[in-house]
């Protein structure tokens, strides 16, 4: 029953670079598998849904409040679609595609031997980060499936108000499909502690040269076998790269591509709703302590850390965009609140289970200035009609977090320290910042430029098949009416 | 018969109507509008986007009456809707030709 | 100590017609009770919260929006004074009557016994499905009690718009006490699996003939004291019987004898949020995790699977409808979306513990062209006003689902087959399709005929009592003000 | 390890008040520490998050709906930027002040040992109220900050549509510091169950007089530490004075220093929108679980219980709010249901985990008229503008249950009675309830009388520093555009 | 040529545009606004607030014809929006000198 | 003195105050209406109920100018106002009799 699992991405490096210990005296694993405790269980069920919350209604909501009426369905169909249609791509190929057995494209990619779940009964289980924990594997397939709904859907704002429904929705099915599943395996592609664990006990009690070099063998197998991201150490506890860098790119491509909306620039454009975007924002403070405390995938002191951090650094992130907005505009905006909050949930989802709070509350402080340049200066410079600051917000505050997970992983300073699954004697302590910070910025490169340059592509395949845009009259009238044939509002 | 029709600041809306009920005016239409003039608007600020808002909130009234209670009503509506502030508003006369009640069909005053 | 328990409504009647073995091995249980696993209990009471939050707000912003402003007020205050009144009602005598000793009544109605929670505190507990685990039985009482909140609160859509403050209330409270609560024990009113167990082990380690006789009897007399359709071995994981088919049919009824608003059919009444109803269904999304996998009563493996279960025929649901309505009407409308989601959580509430994933998802895909038919065209044939569609959507979803599910459970289509808890070994393999098909149509058509019924009389006597519907005057000026004396929305 | 906690604020006036039985037979604690219960730790992780869901979305809908649309994004902002405020300051000093060890003033407040979270760990636990049960600090931590984040956030209602945003964070700032961390101290700030027991166990093991003496001098020792409040033997399992005692009168305070809104009591100030008050009256409701049930620190059958009174308190408040406005105004509105709702909510805080489930209707039945009288009479006679009946609600509610708690904690009146980990076996039975109400009253008091004068020192202090009120044009064109420089609605 | 204005109720709408468009007159704009007259309204009470609503909501109705049809245009309204309680509403004509419509330029009966 | 009423499609506003602006005219007034002539809505289906709408949200601009400027205030809204499809909208121009300033109580052209 073993499964990849996102904490440990550092794993496969560290070991990769450590020499294995003889002395290691870990239990030998017995074939009497572990049950889940019914905590882990019902803690990744309840995390599960506040990740399906976090799409619908929250960043439905989100992003709904900040278009115009004309458009509000338009926004709201497309999340609901979008995480329709992936929960079922995701159950037919999806899991298995990023979390089967790739074989020999291991590093890249998953495999096809879970199409339709096949094997994976009520009985199933998958490990957890600790060794010799499991949960049930549907509890771990349905979590990682409500990843894949939402990342889809937060690219969906880059371009609002201005693409054709038929035209999101083909693009989000092979979107999911090129670009999300493959990153997706790269990242959290890892190896099994438990696994691990056991060939280190073999290693430590072999009696000869032979058994030891089997036993080594085993462990380099099993790390050779990890997503190439993974493999080069990089950390991403819940979804820095995966989720906001790979959407946030996504939607810039394709907010250039599909053009600025007509009056952008020239007319006002205002949020038809702030208090629907607030009680979005609202909620997905509240859901992603499902999507980062859960990325845990037990209810220990560990996931407790992760909550704490994912409260710290929005809160810090909320008011420093405050702040800073008061200060360069005079006003502190309602939006400019949510919004900060937002960038922060987003810069310490791949840090989340990694810093210590005081780290957190420093990286939510720093990550609302930067957003906030992004989405009020280099927009404007740049010209690009990024209509909701996808990329100023999730790309942005994703690659700051991505970077930051670097350092404040340090125990130096107060970060949790790298684990070592095989070594964890001699591990403590080690821990090498160049080399953290060039396979977090590996990461990001990798993702952006895979992202980046596979939308582009995607994009322009769906504007062959169906188009991308509606004329302006209907654009004019507002997609509801055009795609949906329906109004939100009738008071 | 005349029709005066008052663009007014929304807080006055009770007083002005009390104004006129006490001048024995019964019945009027209010109307929310938008309106353009000296009165500055503020700006409004959504993220980097800064739009101008010109268009302020205000309440259109009218009021159907006999041509010998306009001066009254004028009277009436200039001294309750009017703070000293600029954006107070207007009042425009214009000719009403008839005028008829839908429920009894009595027309003209009587409508009224 | 001893509960029914929603899932093993099977139990009685695969044992009422199995060999029991004489060569059974369980192990006796020592007179220690079990105590309840924190983890079960977390999700027991998360998933209580999560019924509640399905009413408040979610079904009430759910139809609300549906709604013209002017009733607004009226869907929200009735939903939240039926959760009220159920909520004091379920306390005072209703629990004891759906789940108390029925003594010799026991087939169909529960007892006296717990009138105000007698004999209950902190330190009760009831028996789950797994032999020898229990929960604290205030857990299971609450989890119920919010069944039976929401049941009569999804009556109300059929006759929205129209039916009297006082009415509604005074119906609710007749509605539970002769429909609701007699039906949730015919259904749920099953055996211990505890005491089964005990009973088996009694059988298998008897002497002699005067021991095994006693035991089989004692078999015989748990078995035959459950609620009738259990008996039936009706399978009802969630509620599709009792709670949708029962609300959706009470509905209709209700439709019909209120008779039609005012201009239906000839004014447009189009929903005034469309917005809300889309929040609505996402929190009865969400929250209806609570509802079909917190009906486990446990948290593990197949907890989670009810789970994937709840969360793919539902997804697989709205992109049936979407399609459809696209292929058929040119357009897919958001409001089809959200409706589709329902009817798939409809539809697979009965199914959700028994279904393999792949089952669930061709369930979602069935039943929404079902739904939609009644919605679109019956609805307009047969003349009746069902203002959102609970028949359209409740009751032909859940007889749907209750007849899907004897299909579905069966171990070929990937479904979990039927737990016989006194012969665990011998069982494996003997699913009989046609009976349980039989079984499930007893259940429904019972459902339909009780309730139907049952409500018709009820309306009758609420209408002598304070009357159903308001003059033709407050309809046209809207329930808010006449019921309530204010309005939803001021601008 | 050690940690105080909410539930046992009687242990210590107990304990002083009970001869120690020298037969005490408890086993001895070993060194090796408890693991937290994943269950456990799921529970109060899953407490949490629903606690800050009742802050944002929940009470800032439930306040917003209730201002006029052009003041909804101050309560918004208000609300959102008080949780980011007091998550900062909870981390940075908040924590250390109320749970710190306050060395010899630790009577009356915590110390500065946990400045910045010093020595808290994934690894660091705390003790439950159940002897040997611990949790994860961190999940303690932030369920605890949650308390403190909601608390400032109930004050804004008070003076709603009419104080600078400058001002109310200002005050929060100082309030949370000087009123709110000295009073959770006061009452939570309770001797650990472990280190009684422990000692208790070395009084019963003592040999001679002088090993008795010493562990008598040790129980001594803890009792005296503990914070004066929980010393005089105050119950207040969830909040009732800390959060809504405290909350409603600074409110109180607040309005009648700031003054009368312009055009109270001569226009009309009607809710903006009604339907957003029900959405978060309900998601109040909903998150209140995580509040009251949460507060036990665990998930077991205690746990049950607070969730069950939670449940029934609030559906007996909300019918009979309804009942008395239908009797005394002839209509029943939905503003009166949920404000029902939330009265029966606040009331049952303090006693959720003490009453029985027919004692916490009585109280629900109880707390409506009481606080309908408030709210509807005395406010109007004595004149004060508390807009959104902070005191009327929170206040009278929160007095009504903290006094109730007192009568229903007694075993005679279905009850738990009161627990004393010293002396488990001879305890039972020995309630007495004229101190306990003493106890109440005088808990009452104090936290009337710090918040009171304590607040309106402080407000003084703010209008000095920045000015506590907007000009009269400002507050007629609206908060929201001259605080925030935005509208909610663009319709 | 005229305006004909008409107040009338809002749930009457539908069947007014019907029994002008039989008439001949294709074109009309409607306004919601609040009409205060000898109907009565209601109360409202939100917690101990209460308010007497004296506004009601009402469509207004505005008819550009030529004068011809002006007597027409009154009686397809009349009889059409009246229910025969308090608060149908009036109808009041107005000058109108000229029109344009703004597509094309061209001007008053041709415009309209 | 003029009224001079213009229907518009909602999104040439910003256009149309400009062009106003530039002749001089420096206050209007904007109410939100629903048009209703042959340019033609669209269907909305709600579940089973198909909805034709053919009222149109359109913008109603009125201006009240000195008789003199109507032609010039007629030129600057046809132009900018015109996108050449139907439903552009309507212009109208009905007689003003006084117009009073409420804040100083000025009259006619100077109130303007
Ligand atoms: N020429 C005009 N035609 C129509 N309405 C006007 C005109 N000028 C002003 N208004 C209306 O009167 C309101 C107040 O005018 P404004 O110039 O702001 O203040 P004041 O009348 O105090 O000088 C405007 O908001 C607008 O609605
Ligand atoms: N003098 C008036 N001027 C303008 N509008 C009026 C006048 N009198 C009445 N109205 C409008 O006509 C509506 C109906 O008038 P009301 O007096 O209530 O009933 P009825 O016309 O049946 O006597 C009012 O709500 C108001 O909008
Ligand atoms: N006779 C009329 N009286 C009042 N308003 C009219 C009249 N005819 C048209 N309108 C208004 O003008 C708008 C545009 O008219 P329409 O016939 O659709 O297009 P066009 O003016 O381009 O021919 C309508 O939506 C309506 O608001």
């Amino acid at each position: 029953m073993k499964l990849p699992s996102p904490r440990s991405a550092s794993v496969a490096s560290v070991i990769a670079g450590a020499a294995i210990s003889a002395s290691l005296a870990f239990p030998a694993f017995a074939a009497n598998d572990p049950t889940p405790n019914p905590g882990d269980t019902a803690w990744m069920l309840t995390s599960s849904l506040l990740v399906l919350m976090m799409s619908i209604p929250g960043l439905a909501l989100f992003y709904g409040g900040l278009v115009r009426a004309k458009n509000m369905l338009s926004i709201l169909s497309q999340t609901f679609a979008i995480v329709a249609l992936v929960g079922v791509i995701y159950t037919v190929y999806g899991y298995s595609l990023a979390f089967g057995d790739g074989g020999s494209l291991s590093n890249y990619i998953g495999g096809l031997d879970k199409l339709f779940l096949k094997g994976v009964t009520a009985a199933s289980n998958v490990a957890t980060f600790t060794p010799g924990t499991v949960i049930p594997e549907y509890a771990y397939f349905v979590f990682q499936m409500t990843f894949a709904m939402i990342t889809p859907a937060l690219i969906i704002g880059a371009f609002a108000e201005r693409m054709k429904f038929s035209a999101v929705l083909l693009f989000v099915a092979f979107w999911v499909t090129v670009i999300y599943f493959p990153i997706a395996h790269w990242v959290w592609g890892v190896a099994d502690p438990n696994a691990l664990v056991d060939a280190a006990t073999q290693l430590a009690a072999a009696g000869d040269e032979a058994a030891k070099a089997a036993a080594q063998t085993k462990i380099d197998e099993i790390n050779a076998a990890v997503g190439w991201l993974a493999g080069k150490g990089a950390l991403d506890f819940a979804g820095g790269t995966v989720v906001h860098i790979n959407a946030g790119i996504a939607g810039l491509v394709g907010a250039i591509i599909v053009g600025k909306r007509i009056g952008y620039g020239k007319e006002a454009l205002p949020p038809h709703s702030l208090t629907l975007s607030m009680v979005g924002a609202s909620l997905l403070w509240v859901g992603w302590f499902g999507f980062n405390a859960g990325s845990n995938l037990e209810a220990n002191g560990a996931t407790a850390l992760a909550f704490v951090n994912t409260m710290v650094a929005t809160a810090a992130a909320a008011l420093s965009w405050m702040i800073v907005e008061w200060l360069v505009k005079g006003k502190p905006s309602m939006l400019g609140l949510i919004t900060g909050a937002v960038a922060g949930l987003v810069a310490v989802t791949p840090a989340s289970g990694y810093a210590g709070p005081v780290g957190a509350i420093v990286l939510g402080l720093a990550v609302s200035p930067i957003c906030l340049f992004f989405v009020d200066f280099v927009k404007k410079m740049a010209g690009y009609d990024d209509a909701l600051d996808v990329f100023g917000v999730h790309c942005i505050g994703g690659i700051t977090g991505a970077l930051a997970t670097g350092i404040l992983v340090s125990p130096d300073l107060g970060g949790v320290g790298i684990t070592d699954y095989t070594n964890l004697e001699t591990f403590a302590g080690t821990y090498d910042m160049m080399a953290q910070m060039k396979a977090q910025a590996i990461a990001v490169v990798a993702t952006l430029l895979w992202s980046g340059i596979g939308s582009a592509i995607l994009y322009k395949l769906v504007d062959v098949i169906v188009g991308l845009r509606p004329t302006p009259d209907q654009e004019r009238e507002g997609l509801d009416i055009t795609d949906h044939g329906e109004r939100a509002y009738n008071y | 018969m005349k029709i005066v029709t008052a663009i007014i600041k929304p807080f006055k809306l009770d007083e002005v109507r009390d104004a006129l009920t006490n001048i024995g005016v019964h019945g009027l239409t209010v109307t929310e509008v938008k309106g353009y003039g000296r009165q500055k608007g503020h700006t409004e600020i959504y993220r980097g986007a800064e739009y101008a808002i010109s268009f302020l909130p205000k309440l259109k009234i009218e009021v159907a009456v006999d041509a010998a209670l306009v001066e009254q009503v004028i009277q009436a509506i200039s001294n309750t809707a009017r703070t000293g502030q600029i954006g107070d508003g207007k009042i425009f006369v214009t000719p009403l030709e008839r005028a008829i009640r839908i429920r009894t069909g009595e027309t003209d005053a009587d409508a009224l």
